[in-house]
């Protein structure tokens, strides 16, 4: 199994995950966070103070699956996020040794 | 038999300014001892105004931003700040003169410059109130007009929130209280006041001769004809329904046609970011609207007294309705729906709410929540235009039924207080004998000229606006949200 | 010697209006000019009844809501807003009559239905004040006291918010206000008026042999009869110590415990959502009880004055109290401690508001912060009930020593203005001589009367809501928070 | 020719109470009847005295709140909230004393402790108008007079939030109100009123002879004399600009100068935590200062309507003028811009709201927006203070810009009401003739003294209150924040 | 050294801390989450849309512990964790190579 | 490829930014947890409740790195991050299997 790790724009989230659901990967879990890359951010201004906000707001998206399922799985999620804009963001796939639905304890695959 | 006080009865709208200046003709009949403004009216109409700032900011500011998502807050907040700060500049350079002095020739339609800057008002200048030989601060009667120009424009911006550019909102605004708002409230609420109509109406009873009656009966007609076209058609608008309401409603409307759809409207999540503000703000806009609808009485008497319990109980019953409504058809009562048929019976009470009883005025909010209520879902869904905080179906379709609803309401067998009667018995404030097809005829005469000239006239000028300068933002500012591209800040920092 | 306006002296409560219709025997006697309302008078009670409601939306809202978890918050706001709609609506159908007329053979303890529907009011019918010949219009009075009959049930339901059922709350408190709200304040606040006593009074004075006098005196005794039962007692209540808050206090109470403490009560953190809302809250409830206390006065004079002082002073004393005991006790001065106090010191002067002097009232507040305090931390910790917003610990107990304080504080010699008597020089407004023991008895059994009846008529009402719609969410709701499981939305979103 | 009203004109300030108690050689001569209090004046200042409650709690709170990092919040909230209370409790007891009676040898600097724990007021004692003849009780002139007292000190903790100890706070804010504010208030605002003088200057005119000229005169020149010291040079000061805003806005640069920058100033971001709270702070300081500015006037006439209208437009004008400009400058319209152009405006019409005219108030205001914006920007860079909430920035170069125009604003050429005399016609409200260069130079000597002995009476007792308790935090406390440092809580939860 | 990531429901999270604590398991690190699954969200209505919300909140537990430790970690958060109803969240298991203690260097087992 | 995991203080974060960035490392993702541990939190009072606040905020720095870099970049974040007092945080390294930037297609290396 892999975790697949997306940091995305905000706004893309939905497109990504009906992508994901056409695929059959119907669990997710979403964390905002906040990036900080080479896309540059705004600059605020609070009366004196000038600030150059340089950590903008992504969207982290993880999901678990199978190892045979990763090629299309980062299609799926390349496809759906890409605004051919920087900033557009990340994917990073990793090893997950093993999985449990706490519900019902099933293990690895069957509990994805 | 335990009549304690006269209550006051007007035709239309919020009051005039003591015009005999105007019409030198009538000047030297006007013997009577000059009245002198009783303290507590002064004090009423000080706070009403307050009231009605109050109303505009935070009220209406925090009813809208909670509304948007959190990425707009601001962009909601600076604009309607900004329309009140830019239209009360307006109104005391021209505004005020233009909607409330003689226009001449053009006196139908709009005043003139003759008040521009305020020239010649002082702090003894004296306004007419609705009755016989009471008059308030002149200066007073202006702020409290001020305000009403200020939020009027504000109620616009709800319509096409979280994608119009800042700069095209200030303009507009300038523009549209220029050739929309005041000419609207110049035709509804500029008279010469009742003090002006006794002298002359008793000059005709008075005249001696044939030759004597027909010169006062044509200074008469002439003090009659020194006021607003709507005005002499004889309309009633207690306190803004026409002129703030439908007004506003239709251009905002017409706005959010013009400007389109928001990016994402019907796919992504737009869920208000902050219900509690909203809450606020329609708290708000109730305590300060009793400022706006009791204190367009212009005095502190049993009717300031009825206007305030019909505002209160018409909007409670509006409340109730839409929550129920919603229960019955949703499933669910939300804080929303509370809150918004709160806002819809105010909208409706405004128009009727000196003409109308207690019970009439309940009677209207129960309709009103639940008309208003299908408004901002199954016509809106239907028709598809993105009103981002339902300002049309809302202020506008809120305001119609008002308007109509006060042509009934007013009838004294209803519970009503009857038509005023300037004339018939000078100085006594008299009833008139009440009709129901004639009075709610000239009340849909009036909400028909109203939704054309500013739908009309409005449109024009959001197209101009966009041809000059572009009513929205680029798409990428519209999903950044227009708090960090328009305004270079954010709501909520950590 | 420099006297410049007669103060108003007062036996109990907030006015009456003019019943002589209700005692036609009366009716010839009252030959006296029928005293007009004064414009100042007219708009300080315009502007307490805005007040009350201020006070209550937003601020008893956000004070609560800010309390909550914000899972929780819009329920909070919902049911707030829910009852200032519905209990309004009843108020104008019955509540009204039921509380400000005479009701026959059941007086003593409720009114009839004569004006159900505000039947037979016009905006030039008159209320009486505290003050003999000063009236106002009976419109703005019947507005006022709607605000009192609006407030006092959403104190109830912050006792067992974050677990009440919607529909349960609003049956409830339509049954509330019904068999224990109107009762009460037509036990306590309900009278002939100081004309109406006067009138009889000068009557047995001018009476020239003893028959005339006995038919004189039965007059005057009818006078004095026609109010309500603790009215007759004599008990003291400026603005509704016993009325509300005592009397929401003890409802609250026995409603927590009978719906039981919220799921996790004692183990999860269930921390204030926002403190901000919550002195928000705090500082309009402070703003809007002017209206609520000066605004008990009827009239815009000097005891309106000292009961505005008193409000402020007790309330900063109270804070203060509250902030120094914390602080020793548990090491830090919280907000949320100095905002309770605020809140503590409010109810505690509400009794003695236009009673005691500006000395006696930082006193009263003194105590009432530090007595609140452990009445929310110890005794709450210590009996182990979940009144999760303290409306027992705040408002009953605050309201209790109030009341007693009240009649210690009227003593002139500690500051107070005295006990009003009306009858021993008619018309004059003089004050009898003070007693301590009968004085602070009689309020004790007031407040004794008060927390009976309205503890145990509260519980049937809570059994009975329990049994036919259930009063508890179902646990699992409970835990989703009951925004998004009653009311299908969510306080926040980004 | 229509002059239906005595507009009020005055020399400086606010008010004073009739102080004829204070001068017996003068009470046979007043035997004028005595003035009765008018219910109008009376409810319009008991609202004034609500407003200015207003405007600081909330008001002030949050505007100051929602500029700070969202882990001071509360630190913020609790010291605004403590100090109302601290101070009211101070003012009744001894502060309102100090500052409103005669203080004997020290009379020029300071008040006697006569009228200590509000000794000898009634709901009956009159306390004099800036009109001859028109009075309002004493307690509602001691009320008003108690808010201004609690929200100046509330302004200057905002120049060293995020860092300060409370208990300090607490401490610095009781000893600056006895040594600076209750002095100058005094010194600015004690005199005799209007009566006093009138009853003196006619005496002077009805005497026969030449000694009896002399006896009368000098006690003509006791009544002047009974006033502060800058009350006798001239200054002009209509609602506080000199005594509040200069006041406030010195110390604080001074206090935060002594107590140091903040850790990570310049280098962490320190956005405001919620703008959205800002704007309601601005917006209901808004609402509320109607209340400072007009109730200021302490009667209900066109003069408090002048001084309500001159607040509104200033106020816009200044809003709208530092939004322009920062555009300009910065490129972006910002609400927090906006905003602190509104309060900009606010403090700089303060001491001018009843003697300009509104197109003076407009051409102030709009210098008022540019002038603070470079104030709290260019400047503050440049000299590199830490001045958290801009309170020099704000209200002390707003304050000396509003006092020096109110010199030139009040010339009647330029649309103004006049200097008032009191004495050539007395009981007639005459006005002076204006000459420009005195009426500007007695402003500048108003405003230097002001700056000096704030200045370095509050650098003292930072520096006492420094050495005995500590005004700052440990910096460990400062990283994690007030809230749960000092107070135990959090503003936010979920 | 394995990093072991518990979604769960948020209600859940004293009652996870403890079982962990018993365990001599005195670290973690915790995150607000949304969780997309078969669990069913809720409708929102709006005046004129209804949102079904289908991101519902979950907490996500991270703990590292000792390679020995996974059983046992696992075991106590399925119990504690455990409400038996659809959504109560999954738990993966992956490797960690190296772990520090930023305020005193020290490595891997120590450092946890 | 490494994913370096480090929990700090949050107001250490732009302390840290700065010593990565001198590193040559331009990106990482950032999130707001809560953190259990030796470190002992705050009381907090409300009326009759007082809560032991056991959960502290930190920050959670994640940074995808070439497998080379890892030990600068763990003494680049001890460095910048440590105050030397208890609550400082952790740092764990993770394998990173592929790795891909959403924008261009680019993968692994060239995508960090
Ligand atoms: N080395 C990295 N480790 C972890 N997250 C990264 C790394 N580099 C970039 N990110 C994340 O990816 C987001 C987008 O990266 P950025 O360089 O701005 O644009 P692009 O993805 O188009 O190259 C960043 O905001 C950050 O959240
Ligand atoms: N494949 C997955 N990858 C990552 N997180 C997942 C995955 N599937 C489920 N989750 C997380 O687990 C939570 C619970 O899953 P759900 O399917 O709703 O119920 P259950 O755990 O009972 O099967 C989800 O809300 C989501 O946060
Ligand atoms: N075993 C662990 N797994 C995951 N995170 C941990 C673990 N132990 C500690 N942490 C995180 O590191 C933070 C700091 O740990 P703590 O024990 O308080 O201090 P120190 O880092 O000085 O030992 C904790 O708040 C928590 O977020």
């Amino acid at each position: 199994m892999k975790l697949i790790t997306a940091i995305i724009k905000p706004f893309k989230l939905e497109e990504v995950r009906d992508a994901l659901t056409s695929l059959g990967v119907h669990g997710m879990t979403v964390t905002e966070v906040k990036g900080y890359g080479r896309q540059k951010g705004h600059t605020e201004i609070y009366r004196g103070a000038e600030y150059a906000v340089s950590f903008l707001p992504k969207i982290k998206l993880e999901v678990a699956i199978e190892s045979g399922l990763v090629d299309k799985v980062i299609d799926a999620i390349t496809q759906s996020a890409r605004t051919g804009q920087i900033g557009d963001g990340k994917i990073f796939v990793q090893p997950v040794e093993r999985a449990l639905r706490i519900r019902t304890g099933e293990r690895d695959g069957e509990a994805l | 038999m335990m009549k304690l006080e006269m209550s006051c009865k007007r035709g239309m709208a919020a009051g005039a300014v003591l015009a005999l200046s105007a019409l030198p003709a009538l000047a030297q009949a006007a013997a009577a001892p000059t009245p002198v403004p009783n303290k507590g009216d002064t004090t009423w109409m000080l706070i009403s105004t307050i009231l009605v700032l109050l109303m505009t900011i935070p009220g209406l500011a925090l009813f809208y931003g909670g509304l948007v998502r959190s990425k707009n807050m601001l962009s909601v907040l600076t604009q309607i700040l900004a329309t009140v700060c830019l239209v009360s500049l307006l109104w005391v350079f021209y505004g005020y003169s233009l909607t409330f002095t003689n226009g001449g020739g053009l006196n139908d339609f709009i005043g003139g410059f003759d008040k521009a800057f305020l020239k010649g008002i002082t702090p003894e200048s004296p306004a007419a109130t609705f009755s016989n030989g009471v008059v308030i601060p002149e200066l007073v009667y202006m702020a409290f007009q001020m305000t009403f120009a200020c939020i009027t424009p504000a109620l616009i911006v709800g319509a096409f929130a979280e994608r119009v550019k800042f700069s095209a909102v200030l303009v507009f605004v300038a523009l549209w209280v220029t050739i929309v708002y005041f000419p609207i409230a110049h035709m509804v609420w500029y008279w010469a006041g009742p003090d002006a109509i006794a002298t002359a109406a008793k000059a005709v009873a008075a005249a001696a001769d044939p030759a004597a009656k027909k010169t006062a009966q044509t200074a008469l007609d002439a003090v009659n004809a020194d006021a607003g076209m709507l005005f002499q058609w004889g309309a009633l608008d207690f306190a803004g329904g026409t002129v703030v309401h439908i007004n506003a409603g239709i251009a905002g409307l017409v706005g959010c046609i013009i400007i389109g759809k928001r990016v994402g409207y019907g796919r992504d999540l737009m869920a208000p970011h902050s219900l509690t503000m909203t809450m606020i703000g329609a708290a708000l806009l109730w305590v300060g609207w009793f400022g706006f609808n009791a204190g367009s009485n212009l005095e502190a008497n049993g009717t300031a007294a009825l206007a305030l319990v019909n505002t209160f109980v018409a909007t409670a019953a509006a409340g109730f309705s839409w929550l129920i409504v919603e229960w019955a058809i949703k499933g669910k009562p939300s804080l929303l729906g509370l809150a918004s048929g709160v806002v819809a019976g105010l909208v409706a009470v405004t128009p009727a709410s000196g003409f109308a009883g207690p019970m009439g005025s309940i009677v209207l909010g129960l309709v009103a929540g639940a008309v208003c209520f299908f408004a901002c879902t199954s016509l809106k869904n239907a028709i598809g235009y993105d009103d981002s905080l339902d300002v049309f179906g809302v202020h506008c379709v809120g305001g119609i039924l008002g308007a109509i609803a006060t042509g009934i309401l007013v009838n004294p067998s209803l519970g009503g207080v009857g038509l005023p009667d300037y004339e018939s018995k000078p100085g006594e404030l008299a009833v008139k004998a009440y009709e129901l097809a004639p009075a709610v005829i000239v009340q849909l005469k009036a909400v028909a000229f109203t939704l054309v000239y500013s739908g009309v006239v409005s449109a024009i000028l959001f197209k101009v606006v966009d041809l000059v300068i572009g009513l929205r933002v680029p798409q990428e500012q519209e999903r950044e949200g227009l708090d960090i591209a328009s305004h270079g800040e954010r709501a909520y920092n950590s």
